[in-house]
């Protein structure tokens, strides 16, 4: 699976996330212990925790999905400073794959909710490099949970995002799956994107990433 | 004394509608302290299990 | 000026909101109750009977000021619910979930002491009259509130959010609800006496006396129960604040 | 901004193409319903021509408040509600691209439908116009009225009880003036009034529900 095509990324101003000492709650309890973060581009952070430690919850919170009972985060981008869903994309848990629709329709979708060009050619060449090249006009609902997770993951393709924020991004996929993913992630930071991901036992991640949090009970 | 209490053939009617409102009052009355009761016992050994 | 606006900061601050309500519960129930006795004893006894219905109208003394307060209540929860949700404010949240029980305890009594009414009247126990048929509607309200915020219970925070939204749409509802059931009945079966538009035929000082002071008494005893509620609904809530626990050990 | 709410749009109507049950379970429910009254109260024309307004009015109401439920849970569920809350389409316009989706592909087929209920029921046939009118412009409240329902009860388990009591007093007044119109003009009378309130109705309803439905589902993300 060659990476050649990967559209490259827009200007390079330098843009900040600022997550300062935020925590996040459910059911009226503190998930965490309120955590920092700076994420510039170029650079990859993980966060990991024992299960229900929240870090969905705080994922969520960060995409925008949810929110912080404490603290908060800001992004400050030189020329619009609340663009931050305009920079970011978010591949949570729920896929957010339509099980009706074909991996076309669905790529179409949101290539066209986030306003990026959606030709043919171009969303069947992200499929091909996701591993689900004979897939095209297949639905979504008959996929293996693997080709489901590769089905999500082809978005960050399509739609040239700065900031990638995925919940869990190893799960379900197999060993070349993980390969592939790990070169795009890096391939992604190395031309000045930032990602910021949950992981719990992927070795290999932990070691590259810049900044490490671990969710500690509150 | 018997007559003040007769309604003529409302009887039913009237002392009806008048038990009905004390009876419902009293329901309102009772729930809300048994509801004050328990909150307190639950808060009080919740601080407990905390301390210990 | 300014004790006003410190007592509208006061209240809006938990704690300080427990503590000063604390000591109105007493003086509420009292007054709520030597008002319903008094209102009760001259209703039932001094008022005189009606030309037409005899002394089942006596039944209005409870109907009445019922239907008044299920209105008023759903009224309050209506601008509570709009405090909480634009503002945030806790304590509004407190007395808008506070007072839903106690609206609707008033809409039921409204609706069986209007059925215990209907019989005599009316010769059937429910006739779809336009002030019952609202009433029943604006009981799903209630309901529809304590539902939503009972369907939430794992976020209480959450919960009183939504359920002021449901207040808010509710309160919008009801002029709208109230005017096209009017409407529905004025053109299925003309103006039937209806049972709420009695009473302002009343010319007769001494029966529309003990109506005011039981539309009084059930005013103070709605206030004692729903600052109870809200002191509970604090409590609950703000389990884990340190006044909470403090003024648990006090009492 | 109207790309992406006619790519919601389309995309909703084709996940209820594709998936055709909730298309046909409306007029099936109708179906099923509609012949119990005979059976219940007996074959006479003259009953049954009496209830038929009323009971081809609530029969559209009720098969349109079942499907009423799925419209956010859905979303919900497989996530894809992240992709269009997210997308910088502002929530009340994503809400109008739902509940237009939703009346597409199940108040359309119920106003089609009605007539074959009516025929059932015996409605005069000089009342079919007023039907048709008063549904084509109530159906649309439902959709409206039931996005602000499904947004409140998006992540509870079984919410579609809650969501009838939520949204019946709303459509309460919405049945007075529709199934008021059709019974004025069995009765020959004129059902102006009726028509004019409902549709007065439904632009209450067009403004303000896609504002309700979207501070619920802020406040159900948060």
């Amino acid at each position: 699976m060659s990476l050649n095509n990967l559209n490259p990324h827009t200007s390079l101003q330098s843009t900040i996330l600022h997550i300062s000492h935020a925590q996040c709650q459910k059911g009226g309890e503190p998930l965490f212990a309120p955590i920092n973060l700076r994420l510039e581009r170029g650079e990859m952070a993980v966060i990991s925790g024992r299960n229900g430690s929240g870090k969905t919850t705080l994922l969520e919170a960060v995409a925008g999905l949810g929110s912080f009972c404490e603290g908060g985060m800001e992004f400050d981008h030189p020329d619009s400073p609340d663009s931050w869903l305009q920079h970011s994309h978010y591949v949570g848990h729920f896929l957010g794959n339509k099980a009706s629709l074909t991996c076309l329709e669905n790529l179409n979708f949101a290539a066209t909710m986030n306003g990026s060009s959606s030709h043919e050619n171009q969303l069947s060449a992200a499929l091909d490099q996701v591993g689900l090249g004979g897939y095209e006009y297949h639905h979504a609902g008959d996929l293996s949970a693997g080709q489901k997770k590769r089905l999500a993951l082809s978005r960050l393709l399509i739609l040239n995002k700065t900031y990638w924020l995925l919940d869990e991004p190893f799960v379900n996929l197999d060993v070349a799956g993980c390969d592939w993913l790990f070169e795009c992630i890096s391939h992604h930071i190395n031309n000045g994107g930032a990602a910021l991901l949950t992981a719990h036992d992927n070795k290999r991640i932990h070691e590259k990433a810049d900044h490490l949090i671990h969710l500690e009970r509150p | 004394m018997m007559t003040l209490l007769d309604m003529g053939k409302y009887n039913f009617f009237v002392w009806g509608s008048m038990a009905l409102f004390g009876v419902m009052l009293a329901v309102d009355f009772i729930s809300i302290h048994r509801q004050r009761k328990q909150l307190s016992r639950q808060i009080k050994s919740r601080q407990r299990r905390q301390q210990s | 000026m300014n004790k006003i606006v410190k007592f509208y900061h006061e209240m809006g601050s938990p704690p300080s909101f427990y503590r000063i309500t604390g000591y109105w519960l007493k003086p509420f129930f009292v007054l709520a109750l030597a008002l319903t006795v008094y209102g009760l004893i001259d209703g039932l006894f001094f008022a005189p009977p009606d030309y037409q219905q005899g002394d089942s109208y006596r039944i209005m003394f409870v109907h009445v000021p019922a239907a008044w307060m299920s209105l008023f209540i759903y009224a309050i929860i209506g601008v509570c619910g709009l405090i909480a949700f634009v503002w945030r404010m806790k304590v509004a949240e407190a007395v808008m979930m506070a007072s839903a029980p106690i609206g609707a305890l008033f809409t039921a009594l409204t609706l069986l002491t209007g059925m215990l009414w209907g019989k005599p009247m009316w010769g059937t126990y429910w006739d779809w009259d336009a002030r019952m048929t609202s009433e029943l509607i604006l009981l799903f309200l209630y309901i529809g509130v304590m539902g939503i915020y009972s369907a939430y219970d794992d976020d209480p925070r959450k919960a009183a959010r939504l359920a002021a939204l449901v207040a808010i749409i509710g309160l919008i509802n009801l002029p709208i609800i109230r005017y096209s059931v009017e409407w529905w009945t004025s053109i299925h079966q003309g103006a039937s006496i209806s049972l709420m538009g009695g009473n302002s035929g009343i010319k007769d000082w001494s029966m529309l006396r003990p109506l005011l002071v039981m539309a009084l008494a059930t005013k103070f005893y709605y206030l004692y129960s729903m600052l109870h509620r809200a002191r509970n609904y604090l409590l609950r809530t703000e389990q884990n604040k340190s006044w909470v626990m403090r003024q648990l050990t006090e009492q | 901004m109207g790309m992406k709410f006619w790519v919601l749009l389309q995309r909703d109507v084709l996940v209820a193409w594709r998936k055709k049950s909730n298309i046909y379970q409306p007029l099936v429910f109708q179906l099923l319903i509609v012949t119990m009254f005979p059976l219940g109260l007996g074959a006479g024309a003259q009953t049954l021509q009496k209830i038929a307004p009323a009971v081809v009015w609530i029969l559209a109401l009720i098969s349109t408040l079942i499907t009423l439920e799925n419209i956010f849970k859905d979303d919900y569920e497989d996530g894809s509600l992240g992709l269009y809350v997210l997308s910088g389409l502002p929530l009340p316009v994503a809400v109008l691209a739902k509940a237009g989706a939703h009346w597409l592909t199940t108040g359309l087929p119920v106003i089609l439908f009605a007539p074959v209920i009516a025929v059932l029921l015996h409605l005069p046939g000089y009342a079919y116009g007023v039907l048709m009118l008063s549904l084509l412009m109530a159906t649309p409240i439902f959709s409206l009225l039931g996005t602000v329902g499904s947004a409140l009860i998006m992540n509870l388990k079984n919410g579609g009880m809650l969501l009838s009591v939520l949204i019946m007093p709303l459509l309460a007044p919405v049945l007075i003036f529709g199934a008021g119109a059709v019974l004025e003009t069995t009765l020959g009378n004129n059902p102006n009034g009726h028509l004019a309130l409902l549709a007065g109705c439904f632009v209450l309803a067009l403004t303000l529900a896609p504002l309700a439905a979207a501070a619920a589902i802020k406040v159900n993300l948060e």
